[in-house]
């Protein structure tokens, strides 16, 4: 479906379909475009970028765990230099929203790289403060309301056209957060963020992420990821960009019954790289089956019992 | 990469190397080790699962030269090496390790593809007594390491031994893949540069390239 | 394994071995005593009890998610005392340490439960201050550390023989939680309690569960539970209960590495009623093949990376 | 209760009732709507699979006296009351509903095992345009209902409809299950004298017991 029926708006920001790619799981598309045309998704969130370039944590990065994974990749990459000199441009070649996910150690940090971004033309920006695997900042202000609140307000004040998304960490209650972020002048807010978690070989004692602690993904966190977004859209009236376990336009509809008004496709794509564009299909064939015209009627219909 | 349509649970795909390719059928070697592996040996004619591939790089066997290649192999590192001992025309020393002589598989064939074989356990129940370093090391001494390039490909800590052995050469990686496409970084591979991908950098690297702990 | 090397000590309650059951998943032992001798496990945790007799919540009351479930079963329970009279007694035929779970809707009731199954000579008392399934007290406890930490010490003025047991909220920071369990005069903390969730179908639009949302258990939650059972026993010097997802010997020994001084199967006894006693073999092939000689030797054991 | 041996996911397993059941083996009669029961058809022979049973209570046929039993089956429900027909000894009368022709299953049998069978289809392709419980209500008409005793067995909404028809008789319930063995409290019913467990209480239960929103 390439029709209307499937845009959305993520306040001044509109998509073309309510999917897209959740960010850390789809690089900076290089890669994915040997897959599919990237200007069939609704937007591009980025792998996480910060002021200077990160080498991320040593391996094993990644283990499975039932019905999702463990990662703890430590936000490695590029920077923000080399991201605007090579990455932006690369995927400008598409007609797809970009949205840059930024991280920094402290306020200025994410400020600089907020401005920097809009400057350059990115079409949203989303503020990661729930990444479970760096030590300093970033999921420090995702767990704090008060330096959570003032550091969306201070970002906020530097970003003149590009929306402002805030992304929830799990590990804080998403109500209070995702209330806060609206009053701070953030666009949308996103959730969920992986969930610190801990795997354990029994055969050599060791942790099998090296870095003990990592954060849960795919299907195992769906219900509480959908509950999350449940409570955080009912908290607020910006919309809402719901992930957590995604990997077909079931899951999708289900985050939208609950509230979402789009939703990001994460782990799934490295099952499937074409993941994404089987959400949109799917999503597609379902409002047909339906009569639904327009998806943004799916977002928060959910029914009483 | 290869994974079982229709399941959450196994989560991912798994990595392999194309063991042998044919027109229509590509032929995978594997050990039953875990979950995948388990499945896999369910399967039957008829059932469906995905492969994607193929992915990464290859042993280059332009840089042999005049030097007389060994090809080191591990455990299950044999299905990567089997097509490079194709590729060297037979020329190449194998050197394969495994844990007892019931982990080593096809030795009759790999004889056939290789100039010499040298098996390797540490049970000492087949070949050398010890690990397959070990006797590449003992094969090397007195010799001029120089006139060698050396292909390993097995877990970790046999890779880390290979390295240090002086010899030339390229190693392949067995980090543990989440997307085999380079999107996740989750196959981290340390390096002077910083962090490589096996998956889209790799899996094979010249040795020296890939520091280890 | 009959043998002593699988005895474990929660504070002054010795238990032949570290396999609980997880309360709620093996009513009061008269179902599970049709599949097993009772007095092979560990300790039998009893379904939650409240003082008076509590109808719990209308059908559908359960529903399956990837690699787990969702239930919101609301603490339907024949109160204290039928408890007293009937299930205790029945119990009582076999040598099995009884550990209580009990739920109040306020402090006084938890204090009132807490003296009467003391005196009636309960081995253990586990304070269930985390269920999300009921809408009054419980769960507020578990989330306000002020009134967490009152109840507690004020239960434990009133329980004189049994064990005091406080069951954590997977909601609220564990770490925190334990310490002031501990610091209150809890002689162990159990955790993870079911973690909230929701489940949405997405053909009626209806939630699978009739109260919306529910808590979530099983497989799926098992590495949330073994990173919050290590934070927890790194914060405490009392002995930690792990539990969420077990449901092998493989699972247990996980959350006995992480830091736990026994287990507790759940979810798992739906699937195979048999589970727990499975769990304990399990362990004690593991402790063979290893020449490990006493079962608390693996509690904390997890190597550096 | 079926459930698949080895997987976590599927988590649970699923009730089903025997539907027929020789020395050695038991017959499962199932329609594939999720996960289960889809796994269930590419089982294969060698395959294994954890059976738990039989769980719960059946359906009394002791009442029956003077009166003329009538069974009222909706889709699958056929499976529960197939045993009960022959139990009946081919004395009831079967009323048999489905969305559409395609969905009755063994008519032929099920004529031999009853003394009188009234199919129902929603769309009218086969028997009687409507709901089985219409149908049991059109035949009901201006006949005393005491003569009659009704089993009913199909999705809740039926239930509920065959409730209010005002014959004495018995429902099987649908409930959801998670244990099938009465410790999880999951598959609950609502009664005058609180909530009773379809899998251990159940899951056949007098008409009147069960009380409907
Ligand atoms: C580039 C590459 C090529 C490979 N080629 C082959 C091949 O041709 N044939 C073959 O048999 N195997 C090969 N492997 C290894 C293979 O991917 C693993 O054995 C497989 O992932 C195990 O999957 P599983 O689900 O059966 O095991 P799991 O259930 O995932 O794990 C079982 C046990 O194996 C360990 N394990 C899992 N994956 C790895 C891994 N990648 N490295 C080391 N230990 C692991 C786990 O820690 C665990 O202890 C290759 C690996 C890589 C990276
Ligand atoms: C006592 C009892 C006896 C039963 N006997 C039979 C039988 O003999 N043959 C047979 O085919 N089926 C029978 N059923 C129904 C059967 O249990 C379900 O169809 C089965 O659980 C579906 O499993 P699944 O994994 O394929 O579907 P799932 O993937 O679990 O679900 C698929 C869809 O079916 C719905 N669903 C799942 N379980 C039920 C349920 N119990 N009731 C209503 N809707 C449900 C779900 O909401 C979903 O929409 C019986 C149920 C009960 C309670
Ligand atoms: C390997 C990996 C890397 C990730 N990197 C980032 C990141 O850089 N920034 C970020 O905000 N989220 C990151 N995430 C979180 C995802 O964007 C997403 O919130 C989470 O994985 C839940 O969605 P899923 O279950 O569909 O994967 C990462 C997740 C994974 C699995
Ligand atoms: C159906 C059901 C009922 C439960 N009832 C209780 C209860 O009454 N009291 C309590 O403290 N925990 C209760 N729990 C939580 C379990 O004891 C356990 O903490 C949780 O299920 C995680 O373990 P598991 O994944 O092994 O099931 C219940 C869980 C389930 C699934
Ligand atoms: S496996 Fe994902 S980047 Fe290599
Ligand atoms: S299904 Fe568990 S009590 Fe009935």
């Amino acid at each position: 479906m390439t029709d209307r029926g499937l845009q959305v708006r993520l306040g001044k920001l509109k998509l073309k379909n309510p999917v897209l790619t959740a960010s850390g799981t789809a690089g900076y598309g290089e890669e994915l475009a040997e897959f599919f045309d990237l200007s069939k998704l609704g937007a591009m969130v980025m792998k996480g970028i910060s002021l200077q370039p990160w080498q991320g944590n040593p391996a094993p990065r990644i283990t499975e765990t039932p019905c999702g994974m463990i990662n703890s990749i430590g936000l490695q990459n590029v920077g923000l230099d080399v991201f605007l000199r090579e990455k932006l441009p690369f995927v400008r070649q598409w007609d797809v929203p970009v949205i840059a996910n930024i991280l920094g150690t402290d306020a200025n940090e994410y400020i600089r790289l907020a401005a920097e971004l809009d400057e350059a033309g990115v079409e949203a920006i989303e503020l990661n403060v729930s990444c479970p695997n760096i030590k300093k900042g970033g999921i420090s202000f995702g767990r704090d309301i008060n330096s959570f609140s003032r550091l969306v307000a201070a970002v906020r004040r530097k970003v003149k056209n590009a929306a402002l998304i805030v992304k929830l960490t799990p590990d804080a209650p998403v109500d209070v957060f995702a209330r806060a972020a609206g009053e701070s002048g953030a666009d949308a807010v996103s959730l969920i963020n992986t969930i610190p978690a801990l795997a354990i070989d029994i055969n050599t004692r060791r942790p099998l992420i090296k870095n003990v602690i990592g954060g849960l993904s795919g299907p195992a966190v769906k219900p509480i990821a959908v509950r999350m977004v449940y409570q955080a859209s009912r908290a607020v009236k910006i919309p809402v960009i719901g992930m957590g376990g995604i990997s077909c336009g079931a899951d999708a509809i289900e985050f939208m019954l609950a509230g979402a008004t789009a939703v990001a496709v994460g782990s799934a794509i490295f099952r499937d790289p074409m993941a994404p564009l089987k959400v949109i299909e799917e999503i597609g064939a379902y409002m047909k089956g339906r009569g639904i015209k327009s998806v943004s009627g799916i977002t928060g219909a959910m029914a009483g019992r | 990469m290869f994974g079982l349509n229709s399941r959450k649970d196994p989560f991912l795909k798994r990595p392999f190397c194309y063991f042998r390719k044919k027109r229509n059928t590509i032929d995978i070697l594997y050990r039953v080790v875990g979950k995948v592996t388990t499945l896999m040996t369910g399967l039957r004619a008829g059932d469906t699962a995905e492969v994607m591939g193929p992915l990464g790089n290859c042993y280059p066997v332009e840089g042999v030269e005049g030097r007389k290649p060994i090809v080191l192999a591990g455990g299950v590192g044999i299905a990567s090496v089997y097509p490079l001992l194709g590729a060297l025309v037979g020329k190449a020393h194998l050197f394969y390790g495994g844990r007892t002589a019931r982990d080593l598989l096809l030795t009759g064939e790999l004889e056939s593809l290789s100039s010499g074989l040298t098996l390797a356990t540490e049970d000492g129940s087949a070949g050398f007594r010890g690990t397959a370093v070990d006797a590449v090391r003992a094969h090397l001494k007195g010799r001029d390491k120089r006139d060698f390039i050396l292909y390993a490909c097995g877990p970790n800590g046999m890779l880390k031994a290979a390295s240090a052995l002086g010899v030339d050469g390229y190693i392949a990686s067995e980090e543990k893949m989440a997307c085999g496409i380079g999107v996740c970084l989750g196959c981290a591979v340390r390096t002077p540069a910083g962090y490589k991908r096996a998956c889209k950098d790799g899996p094979v690297f010249p040795i020296g390239e890939v520091l280890f702990d």
